[in-house]
């Protein structure tokens, strides 16, 4: 199947389609714990959202209900106007290539280097050896990880495992990117540049929703929030106080100046190390 | 390129997660050996079996004296009968013959031949011997002086030799079954400590057979692996063991066994296929994701 | 106390990491089931050709008119043959009953016994047989006529009761062989899909015995389920295929075989201790953390 | 062997004996990445010690060292006095049931229960049953998990899967206890809660390490901070500011207070929210 073709299957939806429609969608796992309540809600196409909540409060059975992984046991979910529920078994790989997700717990292939686990998310789709040849670097350039493309999963850092989750649900450049608390492993530079890089994702019209504990980037993100607390929508908003405007490199500024780290490593190194030098 | 692409694919499992291939390998090579030995033993003894029941005969006597024309109504009547394969006839003295070569000197210090002309039958089916006893006894012609198919050593033949093949039957298709079982499970097994990658390869968006035919070429590969090693053994074992012990039971009429070249071909194809189809079919249980 | 937690320990590891084990169990049941069908076999095989061996004979023939004191000196020559299983005294008489019994015809119109006497020896070792005519032979006693050992008969039943014997021994061998490398293959499968597990458990300071306990106990529990079902469809298959079947070949001489309940022991005692061995040694490889 | 002999086990070097030494500790991985380069430093009985740095520093590197789940190529590491490295592989249980390890990956086993992973802990130090059953309640009602006693590891969120592991090593309080990235899916709220139970098992004796991004967390609590920048050793510092009579309740709102989070679950909600609110 040719790369283009599948971003079509996405665009083709009247623009005002919501991409995720959730509708009073209620999962509750054998053995009794509520995984999501009665949630609805849409996320429309471009938006950045950011999905918050304290541990164990569903967040990651979002994901899970989004990517099929897992169906609802009432309500309805929609991507892009299709209902998953009744999707058939033989549609769900071409849902899951539309949709790139950044695991919590990584998911890598045991068996494959760096650069396998990345091309084989290309290789799925279809697409060519060159053209793997060329973006698979690229991505892996861009979340950091140039030097360790031959290394396998198991000879990475908790945080190289991550940006290699990261580099793989960006690669093929889904018109939906779900991140599951991609930042967990990560220290606070290394977290504002891939916050960074799924927001310059999202300004070419990805639409991104990204878990994650990490109230302080949130905050600073100011962009709209849904917070669910064991299994309800708690809340639902928008932060609206952001320019839609701004460059990723404004962005980076002031997301640096606002957490108080310097742009570059060894800058950062001394402003983190000061709070605890003078008082 | 696909098929490259899947090829490739195959190559690295084997060459990564060897652990599981390997042991996949190891039990068909096993197998696999133990049936290249089996099969021709099978073959040797059904068909010394056959042998054996060929032999068994049905001679008819004549009456001393019995007209020509007495004779050849005899021949006819016995030439009308079923399951008549082939028919001899012996001469009295070809019978006093014979006999003296059996046992010199018994016959040594005979004067005159105390023996009769008679017709030796070859049933076509063995176990069908004594019905032709049975028929020629029932409304006997002229020219029959006595029918003797030796039915107590007759029986003991037919039993033994029907025994032998049953068992041997029995045991090659219960090798062959538990062969296919063995393996089979094994790549189960194989596949089962592989099953979070195949979780993660659909998770990724990769559709059913695309999980899938690096499995079944992986498969291919290690039957083909698996069963060539066989064959070389077999080879090995087959020069260095059978072909000198031939040579000393050469006094054995050696039945017919099956050609190595085409034992070799067999095993090979039921190795990759078993090996191929078995890693497919038990993907299935993971791809439900 | 320790006891009861590496029982329990199994069994948690049996009711959820089922596929594994059941594949463990599946392998054991297969190579159980088959060699439970061989043992008899072979066992019965070697026994008949045993028999048959014991068939081979010598015959010394007394010169016709020897004095008594010739004839005791010939006997106790034979006697002192090293290899003489068993010796019996035929006089003419019987020599010619038993023939006039086997072939009535020829023998009916015989005046005279043209028959002499005889000795028969029985070989202690079959194989030995030529060597007694042999000796005979060289040198030979005043009374002895001739010595008839029926070479080329003889040669036939111990070349191919000898390559009979050879062959089912190769293939026990070979079937032993491959079953404990076929369960300790399974087995070493089954291990490596939790050797993560295993890790962990280092990781979380167990000692290796205190890991490998319960998966020892695991393996014998495998063992024996797996045994135990052999056994019964063993019985199973005895019963509904064997015995009928014993019935209808009940003219053979049935050779004794191991009785099932020796053969189900030794069945389960055998996968019991291929199983928990095979796990504990496998485990050796992933306790290195 | 009985509950208490194991503790004596360190208990019984010399008090002026560091609980963790390396000197000149050098790690390289086949394939060339550095782990650590030149490493010493000491850490004595009772302390508080953070290890941070950016992703990919060696900070698991060192907890690896320290369990003697790798070996060093260079330098020694001693633990109470023992050199690592000449230990033999038979007295290796003896020294992981003397230290408490949270893995950055949790390393939970698949086919146990919560309660049975936690439990495992004990039996390996050949624990009574009467006691297991009696602790191990215990420590999952501290860390939050009293409902999900009986779940698999699978069937947990991460968070709750990172508090089973934080269970794990402390349910048999270990001497040594070491923290890889113990908060790092967790909520500001459960973390602080985490970081409270591991200051007062800290007050209690136990040299306590924590290997951790969280840098608002680091800056906050005031205690040693040990950085690492590609695997060498960056600054070793002691906070100094911090009473050390402060109690876990004081410390545990004074935590609360300079991270701006309630101390109950619903002002945090508030809280949380106020910033994206009004601006
Ligand atoms: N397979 C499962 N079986 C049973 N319960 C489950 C399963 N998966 C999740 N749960 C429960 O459902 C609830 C929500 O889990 P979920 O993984 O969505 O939380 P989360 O918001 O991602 O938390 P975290 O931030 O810790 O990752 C939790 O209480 C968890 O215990
Ligand atoms: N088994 C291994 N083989 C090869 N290189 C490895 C191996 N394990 C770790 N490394 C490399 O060693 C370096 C240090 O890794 P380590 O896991 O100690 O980092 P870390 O400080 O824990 O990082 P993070 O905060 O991301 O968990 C990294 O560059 C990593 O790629
Ligand atoms: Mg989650
Ligand atoms: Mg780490």
């Amino acid at each position: 199947m040719p790369g283009g073709s599948r971003e079509q299957g996405l665009a083709r939806q009247r623009r005002d389609v919501p991409v995720v429609a959730f509708r009073d969608v209620t999962k509750v796992y054998d053995g009794g714990s509520v995984g999501l309540e009665k949630v609805s809600l849409e996320i429309g196409r471009g938006e950045f959202v950011f999905l918050v909540g304290p541990t164990g409060c569903g967040k990651s059975t979002c994901v899970r209900l989004l990517m099929k992984e897992i169906d609802a046991d009432a309500g309805e979910i929609l991507i892009s106007g299709h209902e998953l529920s009744t999707m058939p078994r033989k549609k769900v790989p071409k849902l899951r290539r539309n949709v790139g997700v950044v695991f919590q717990d990584f998911k890598l292939l045991p068996n494959r280097t760096v650069y396998d686990n990345v091309a084989y998310s290309l290789q799925v789709i279809g697409e060519s050896r060159e053209s793997i040849r060329r973006k698979v670097p690229d991505i892996l350039r861009l979340v950091g990880l140039s030097t360790k493309l031959h290394n396998y999963p198991d000879q990475l850092s908790g945080g190289e495992q991550q940006r290699v989750s990261i580099a793989r649900a960006f690669v093929n450049h889904p018109p939906l990117l779900i991140a599951d608390e991609p930042t967990g492993n990560l220290d606070p530079e290394t977290s504002i540049g891939i916050m960074q890089l799924i927001y310059r994702i999202n300004r070419t019209g990805t639409t991104v929703v990204v878990a994650t504990h990490d109230r302080e980037m949130v905050d600073k993100m100011r962009r709209r929030v849904i917070e669910l607390r064991e299994g309800r929508l708690m809340r639902d908003q928008t932060g609206g106080m952001y320019s839609e405007e701004e460059s990723t490199v404004e962005f980076a500024a002031r997301l640096r100046k606002e957490l108080g780290i310097g742009s570059d490593a060894h800058r950062e190194h001394r402003d983190h190390a000061s709070p605890l030098i003078t008082p | 390129m696909r098929i490259g692409f899947f090829l490739r694919e195959a190559f690295r499992a084997l060459s990564r997660s060897a652990a599981p291939s390997l042991a996949a390998m190891l039990t068909i090579l096993i197998t696999a050996l133990v049936l290249g030995v089996f099969i021709p033993v099978v073959q040797a003894t059904t068909g010394t079996a056959n042998e054996v029941r060929s032999r068994v005969v049905v001679d008819v006597y004549v009456k001393d004296g019995a007209s020509d024309a007495d004779k050849a109504a005899l021949r006819a009547r016995i030439e009308q009968l079923p399951n008549v394969g082939s028919l001899q006839y012996i001469s009295k003295d070809q019978a006093l013959a014979q006999m003296k070569k059996k046992n010199a000197q018994a016959f040594a210090l005979l004067g005159s031949n105390p023996l009769p002309d008679s017709f030796r039958i070859t049933p076509r089916d063995p176990g069908g011997v004594n019905a032709i006893a049975d028929s020629l006894r029932t409304n006997p012609p002229a020219a029959l002086d006595d029918v003797r198919n030796r039915r107590r050593d007759t029986d003991r033949i037919l039993s033994a030799t029907g025994l032998v093949k049953l068992v041997t039957a029995g045991l090659a298709a219960l090798f062959l079954i538990a062969s296919i079982a063995l393996v089979a499970n094994t790549i189960r097994l194989s596949i089962f400590a592989r099953r979070r990658e195949v979780e993660v390869m659909r998770l990724v968006g990769a559709t059913n057979w695309f999980i899938r035919w690096p499995f079944v070429i992986e498969g291919m590969l290690v039957g083909l692996m698996g069963g060539t090693l066989a064959v070389l053994l077999l080879l090995i074992g087959k020069e260095t063991f059978v072909d000198p012990l031939a040579h000393r039971f050469a006094l054995l009429a050696a039945p017919s066994t099956i050609s190595f070249t085409l034992l070799a071909v067999l095993l090979l194809v039921a190795c990759v296929a078993v090996s191929a189809i078995g890693s497919g079919v038990t993907l299935r249980r993971f791809l439900r994701v």
